[in-house]
């Protein structure tokens, strides 16, 4: 098993590193390199996966293994793959999607100029959120949490030369930095109090009660900040609606399935350290998040960014399911949602390849044109409203089944599931009202609709994958127990005092039966109104729109987040450093100057001296060795005899000298 | 006159070396100053021999006077070579024209 | 050791009328010692010049002097006499003094050398343990004398040939010395009496004839060194009339004149003296003890010497003169070796 | 021998050396001075005579009369163009240099006098040739062997120095 | 052992003083009328003409210079050689080092062609001289005077 693990790690590494440097020279550009690496990954991930299947209790290890990576003096930092139950099925999920989205831009990049180096970024992009899922530590999560934040910072900026690609890679890169901060502090503190990095390690550390208290709330929060950055949370969602930039088979893969969902994955993964409070901060995060995109997706004219927001508010359905405690239902919902998303993504791929336009205003009636997109993408609509046979349902009921246990057991928290219930809605009508806008309906721009036709082969085949996928009852079963609830006490090798939260257990079979039929008819509504309000045109969408003026022109700015960070941080950080400039100028160069000016008067000064004093001096001495000398020459006549009477002078003198 | 004693030779040594020692710093021509050296070195011999008798009392005294008078002989010899080179080249062996070293 | 004839005047001095103060009678020993040797010397030196002459002309077949004595016998005296008469020319702007010290000093050394011969078991007037040594010392004198003669009488001729002669005897000096050494080693001692003595026993113990073939090449050696020494025979190339008309004694005349040539043979009678003493026994009879004791001892040594003599005069009467750098050959290239193969052969013989 | 002999004997030798001396110093002529050195040395000799030193006094007579003066003479002879007997030798500062010898001459006559050398003072004269010999065969022996080395030297290096080319 | 050098130092004393004697007798007994031709340096009866300058060539001094040397090896080789019965190998084989030295220093003064004299000029050979015909007499004359 091991070694399946490190090839599935390493394939795409080998495919990318080959990619980047002779990409341009292989055959068809190399890009059969890349697609084939990932699938035979995908390929090596099944065993990995029906071994997990095949002997599912909790805690089950598939593989550990874990080598010495650096050696400062005695800290020792190891790098290991950990396999277990979670990990199995994020390597399934990301491969999968990973090798339909290669396969997809395979026909979607067709004769871009850049073709080669596309498919080396999507390897380094894989092989990044595969190292992330397989590795088990927290410095080794976070190096391969940089690796990702840079795959997509290039993947987003792929189109550099649009200036708006490259501003959108930099926000993204930048936003996922300031997460990530949070994220570091994080480890660090752990790392200083408990001194490893290991998860298994810090696990049993914390619950031997190295880590406690309000302490350890604060590492989660800390940690958690770095999947607020990464999965697009509330304060810092902004960089994934302009992420829609990049080319479409890379927003299906990195902000649909794998980079977004890093962040649940590294909650999911570290779920034990995090405190009630801790959890409690997740969720609220994760509720607010959901409702605010929900909302904002309504009045999207884009068509990626509708998906964009939808896939924020998603995620906050999944933070919300993690911090109420329905660990098992947030992360069914994060596999769930990874291929509908996907699917959607790549079927607005596949349309807008076919309009060349990203605006609904643009499309309309292609039902007729791409059969096989609007089928597809059909499904994935239902799929993420939450309709019953389709996946989306089981997991987001899940999740409003724990919101709403939660709320029971905290009736303060109640407004959660109220929150959550309305995005659901919210959500659906957003979804149909695409469907209406761009496939069903009379075709608004002729000449756009005549040239509209079904996307090729490589790329309507995923989409067929996808949907089959997406249906809800090919993951009944056995999904819950390979999501079981991890606990820390089965971490703890000292007992530690009875976990309390055993006492809820009673009304969550209540809560569930709630959820189910409040989600369906949620559902239902959504779907009703948005068919009344676009494909009946019954009630006109402008008007509404211009009666709820303020409330429309709040959603479609975003609620000026955009602006609200341009004046706050922007702003304040440009005003800090046009002060800074400023005090530079004026003080440090006035003082530079100001020394210069003294010196250079010094230095004339000194000169002056040197040339009267010293040179004086030194010229002196000469001239007066120079008299000397030429006296003492006088004594030295070439003659011997001379000499030697000098020398007998000086011996009678030593003589005398001597005798006295 | 008192009965010759050790004093005697010595000071006839020391009239013998101060004369040899006069020849050597006045004399002009090399070969007197040549003289004026082996003149000294008797001198050196007298006393050397002078002590063995008196003082020692045995022979090494006049072991080293012999060994003097070879290395004299040496001396002289080589010293002459360099004269008569001296001769052949400036045609004169007076030692005041000998100056080129001059400062 | 005084001489023994002195003793006997011993008596003689007996009645003196006043005491003589110590020191002053034996000055007066030495006195009367030193003019008997002096007559003897010039009286041998006169006897020589007569042998010289007689042999020489026997020789070519022709009488030599006949009037003045019966057979020339008073021919060198007659000599003699006329030298103190002839006038003593010393040439203008020469070094008077030099002129006259020359001479002296030629003469007195040999004479000094006769010192320390010994003409018999006493007769010798000192008997220095170191005679051999101071005999080849003084001769060092008569170079000087050689050289202060050339040059003091202010023609370059006479100096060429004192330079000459000088730089001869004073080559053939180290030959002789050589060879004088090997006999030294085999008596142990420079005492000339000693060396003597220890060839007492008859001819055969003579040293010619010890360690056999080394000491009578060392005695050929001592011989012609000799002769070279004294600038006789086939090296009187100073002399030569042919080249440097008389050498360093040409601007000599009269007695001074006289000296040199007395030197000369006073010379070759001292070399005959030491050639036999060291090398024929000396005033020891050739027949062991048997005519050994009394005058014989005088008589043999002169006997032994006047025949080194006739050698000497022989072989100046036959020989042609030598080029001087076949003398510098003869002196350097061929002597010194064989001296120095001498000492080796007698010291290995000895060590062995 | 008396030693009233001895002493007169001394002073005799004494005032032939002196005497022979001055001449060589104070002579103005280069041959003048030759034979008064030649008379010093032989007036040496005698004093090492009387010093009981017979081998020696014999030795310098044979080295110094018969070698290094006879060297000296072939010196002058061949280094003055005797363009004239007289060879003046002139004297160079003779003030200063007589003031220094006599100067020094003083000194050394107060360390002479002053210092007490306890002189054993014996007079026995017997032969020293046998022990010199002995001696310098045992004790002096690296002295000779280097004294050959010295001479070898001073033989080549002359002749090198003399030799015409 | 004094009285014998007192006794030599006599001789020589006595030697001058017998020498001066004579020449002063003679000085008293000659006839002396000194004129310039007379006094004038011998010249073989030639005028002697320019002044007794000559150069000699260095020939002399490397003589004396190597006799010097020798002379002091001998005055070493005399004290062994009186002490040399008593001493045996040893002291035989220090002098052979000692004379080998100084014979080294012979050989390189005899290599070197120091102790050459200068030789005269080389005459014709002797049958040059056969005058038996004109012509050969003028051969020569001619070759002598090339």
């Amino acid at each position: 098993m091991i070694t399946n693990a490190i090839l599935i790690l390493l394939l795409p590494l080998f495919a990318f590193v080959v990619q980047i440097f002779i990409g341009k020279r292989l055959p068809r550009q190399g890009d059969w390199l890349p697609t084939g690496a990932i699938i035979c990954s995908f390929l090596l991930a099944l065993p990995i996966f029906f071994d997990a299947l095949s002997n599912y209790e909790a805690g089950h290890v598939v593989v550990q293994q874990s080598w010495e990576w650096l050696r400062f003096g005695n800290l020792e930092i190891t790098f290991g793959i950990y396999v277990d139950n979670l990990t199995s099925i994020m390597l399934i999920v990301v491969t999968l999607i990973s090798s339909l989205v290669h396969i997809y831009s395979i026909g979607y990049m067709q004769g871009d100029e850049r073709y080669s180096r596309y498919f080396a970024y999507l390897c380094l992009f894989s092989f990044a959120m595969l190292g992330l899922v397989l590795v088990d530590n927290f410095f080794g999560i976070y190096c391969f949490w940089e690796l990702v934040g840079l795959g997509s910072y290039l993947l987003i900026g792929f189109w550099f030369e649009k200036k708006s690609a490259s501003d959108a890679s930099k926000k993204a890169f930048i936003t996922n930095r300031v997460g990530d901060v949070g994220m570091f502090a994080g480890i660090m503190i752990i790392f200083s109090t408990l001194g490893v990095f290991g998860f298994t390690d810090v696990f049993t550390k914390i619950a031997d009660g190295g880590l406690s208290g309000t302490m350890l709330t604060v590492t989660g929060i800390l940690i958690f900040f770095g999947a607020i950055g990464k999965s697009a949370q509330f304060p810092l969602h902004v960089w994934l609606p302009d992420a829609m930039e990049g080319p479409t088979p890379v927003s299906a893969l990195i902000h649909a399935a794998t980079m977004v969902a890093a962040g649940v994955y590294m909650v999911g993964r570290t779920f034990v350290i995090y405190t009630e409070d801790a959890l409690l901060f997740i969720a609220i995060i994760g509720t607010i998040t959901a409702f605010m995109a929900a909302t904002i997706a309504i009045v999207q004219k884009d068509i990626k960014r509708v998906l964009a927001y939808s896939t924020i508010s998603q995620l906050g359905y999944m933070m919300v399911g993690l911090g109420t405690g329905g660990y098992t239902a947030g992360l069914f919902h994060l596999t769930t949602h990874a291929f509908f998303k996907a699917l959607l993504f790549l079927g607005s791929g596949s349309v807008i390849h076919a309009v060349h336009s990203q605006d609904m205003d643009d499309m309309g009636g292609l039902r007729k044109k791409m059969p096989i997109t609007f089928w597809t993408f059909l499904i994935g609509t239902l799929a993420l409203s939450g309709v019953p046979p389709f996946s989306g349902f089981w997991s987001k009921d899940a999740i409003l089944a724990s919101a709403l246990e939660f709320g029971m057991n905290h009736s303060a928290y109640m407004w959660i599931f109220v929150a959550m219930l309305l995005s659901a809605g919210i959500t659906a009508f957003y979804m149909f009202r695409l469907i209406f806008m761009t496939f069903t309906g009379q075709a608004k721009d002729q000449k756009k609709f005549d040239h509209a036709h079904e996307s090729p082969f490589t790329m309507t085949l995923p989409l067929v994958v996808l949907a089959v996928l997406s249906v809800g009852t090919i993951w009944w079963g056995w999904i819950e127990h390979l999501l079981a609830k991890p606990e820390l006490a089965t971490y703890a090798t000292v007992a530690v005092g009875a976990v309390e939260h055993s006492a809820e257990h009673g009304n969550a079979h209540l809560a569930h039966t709630i959820a189910l039929f409040s989600s369906i008819a949620v559902a239902g509504s959504g779907i009703l109104l948005a068919a009344v309000v676009y494909h009946w045109k019954k009630i006109s969408a402008e008007a509404w729109g211009s009666k709820l003026k303020p409330v429309y022109n709040l959603l479609w700015n975003k609620y000026y987040f955009d602006e609200m960070y341009e004046a706050t941080v922007i702003r304040a950080t440009l005003w800090k450093s046009r002060i800074f400039a400023a005090f530079d100028v004026k003080i440090i160069d006035g003082f530079v100057n100001g020394i210069a000016t003294v010196t250079s008067k010094f230095a004339s000064l000194q000169g002056a001296i040197d040339r009267v004093g010293v040179d004086g001096m030194v010229n002196g001495v000469a001239r007066v060795v120079g008299v000397f000398s030429n006296r003492l020459r006088t004594i030295q006549t070439g003659k011997i005899q001379t000499y030697i009477l000098m020398a007998l002078f000086a011996v009678l003198i030593l003589f005398v000298l001597q005798q006295f | 006159m008192l009965a010759v004693g050790l004093n005697h030779y010595l000071i006839l040594s020391a009239i013998l070396f101060c004369l040899g020692l006069f020849s050597v710093v006045t004399k002009k021509n090399a070969v007197t100053v040549l003289m004026g050296v082996e003149l000294i070195l008797n001198a050196a011999n007298i006393n050397f021999i002078a002590f063995a008798k008196y003082v020692d009392n045995d022979l090494d005294g006049q072991m080293i006077a012999l060994f003097v008078i070879v290395t004299a002989a040496a001396a002289a010899a080589v010293a002459l070579a360099i004269v008569l080179n001296i001769y052949q080249r400036l045609k004169s062996i007076n030692l005041d024209e000998a100056d080129s070293l001059a400062g | 050791m005084i001489l023994p004839i002195l003793n006997s005047e011993i008596t003689f001095l007996q009645f003196l009328p006043f005491d003589l103060p110590e020191p002053l009678i034996s000055i007066i020993f030495l006195l009367i010692g030193a003019s008997i040797i002096a007559v003897v010397a010039s009286v041998l030196a006169l006897v020589g010049v007569y042998l010289e002459r007689k042999i020489s002309a026997h020789m070519q077949d022709r009488l030599g002097p006949m009037e003045v004595g019966p057979h020339g016998i008073a021919q060198t005296f007659a000599d003699a006499i006329k030298l103190l008469i002839k006038e003593d020319i010393v040439p203008q702007d020469a070094d008077k003094l030099l002129h006259f010290i020359a001479p002296v000093m030629v003469f007195a050394a040999t004479l000094a050398a006769f010192a320390v011969l010994p003409f018999s078991k006493t007769l010798v007037v000192s008997d220095l343990n170191i005679g051999l040594l101071y005999i080849i010392a003084i001769s060092s004198f008569v170079v000087i004398g050689a050289i202060l003669a050339g040059w003091a009488s202010n023609n370059k001729w006479s100096l060429l040939g004192g330079m000459r002669s000088a730089a001869q005897i004073v080559s053939f000096e180290i030959p002789a010395s050589l060879a004088v050494l090997s006999v030294i080693m085999i008596v142990g001692s420079m005492n000339l009496g000693d060396i003597v003595e220890y060839q007492k026993g008859g001819f055969f113990n003579w040293i010619i004839f010890k360690y056999f073939p080394f000491n009578f090449i060392a005695f050929i050696i001592y011989f012609i060194a000799s002769l070279a020494e004294v600038n006789r025979a086939p090296f009187d190339l100073p002399e030569a009339e042919s080249e440097l008309i008389a050498g360093f004694h040409t601007e000599y005349s009269g007695m001074k004149w006289a000296m040199f040539f007395l030197a000369e043979y006073a010379n070759m009678f001292l070399v005959g003296v030491v050639a036999s003493t060291l090398f024929l026994g000396g005033w020891s009879s050739p027949f062991g003890d048997f005519l050994n004791s009394g005058p014989f001892p005088v008589f043999w040594i002169f006997i032994k010497s006047f025949s080194l003599i006739f050698v000497q005069i022989w072989i100046r009467w036959t020989l042609p003169r030598v080029r001087v750098d076949q003398l510098m050959y003869v002196s350097w290239k061929v002597l010194t070796p064989f001296a120095f193969v001498a000492i080796l052969g007698v010291g290995i013989w000895m060590v062995l | 021998m008396n030693i009233t002999l001895f002493d007169t004997i001394f002073y005799l030798l004494a005032f032939l050396t002196l005497g022979s001396a001055a001449i060589m110093v104070f002579s103005k002529n280069v041959i003048y001075s030759a034979v008064g050195l030649l008379f010093t040395f032989f007036g040496v000799a005698g004093i090492y005579v009387l010093l009981a030193a017979d081998f020696v006094a014999v030795v310098q007579v044979l080295v110094y009369v018969g070698g290094i003066l006879i060297l000296l003479l072939f010196g002058v002879m061949l280094s003055n163009k005797i363009t004239n007997i007289e060879i003046t030798t002139e004297t160079l500062h003779f003030l200063p240099a007589s003031l220094v010898v006599i100067g020094i001459f003083v000194v050394l006559y107060r360390v002479f006098i002053t210092t007490d050398w306890n002189p054993v003072g014996s007079y026995n004269f017997d032969p020293t040739t046998h022990e010199i010999g002995t001696l310098l065969m045992t004790d002096y022996l690296i002295p000779f062997e280097i004294a050959s080395i010295l001479l070898l030297g001073a033989l080549i290096g002359a002749a090198y120095i003399a030799r015409k080319d | 052992m004094l009285s014998n050098f007192g006794s030599i130092l006599f001789f020589l004393i006595f030697g001058a003083v017998f020498v001066c004697v004579n020449i002063l007798l003679s000085r008293l007994l000659q006839t002396r009328n000194p004129y310039p031709v007379k006094l004038s340096v011998y010249e073989c009866g030639e005028l002697p003409e320019g002044n007794s300058w000559i150069q000699f060539n260095i020939r002399f001094y490397v003589i004396a210079l190597i006799f010097l040397i020798f002379e002091v090896e001998i005055v070493f080789l005399f004290p062994w050689a009186v002490v040399f019965k008593d001493l045996g190998m040893f002291a035989f084989v220090e002098m052979l080092i000692f004379v080998g030295i100084l014979l080294v220093g012979l050989a390189y003064v005899w290599a070197k062609g120091d102790l050459e004299w200068d030789k005269p000029e080389q005459v014709p050979s002797p049958e040059l001289y056969r005058t038996d015909n004109v012509n050969s007499a003028v051969k020569i004359t001619e070759s002598v005077a090339s």
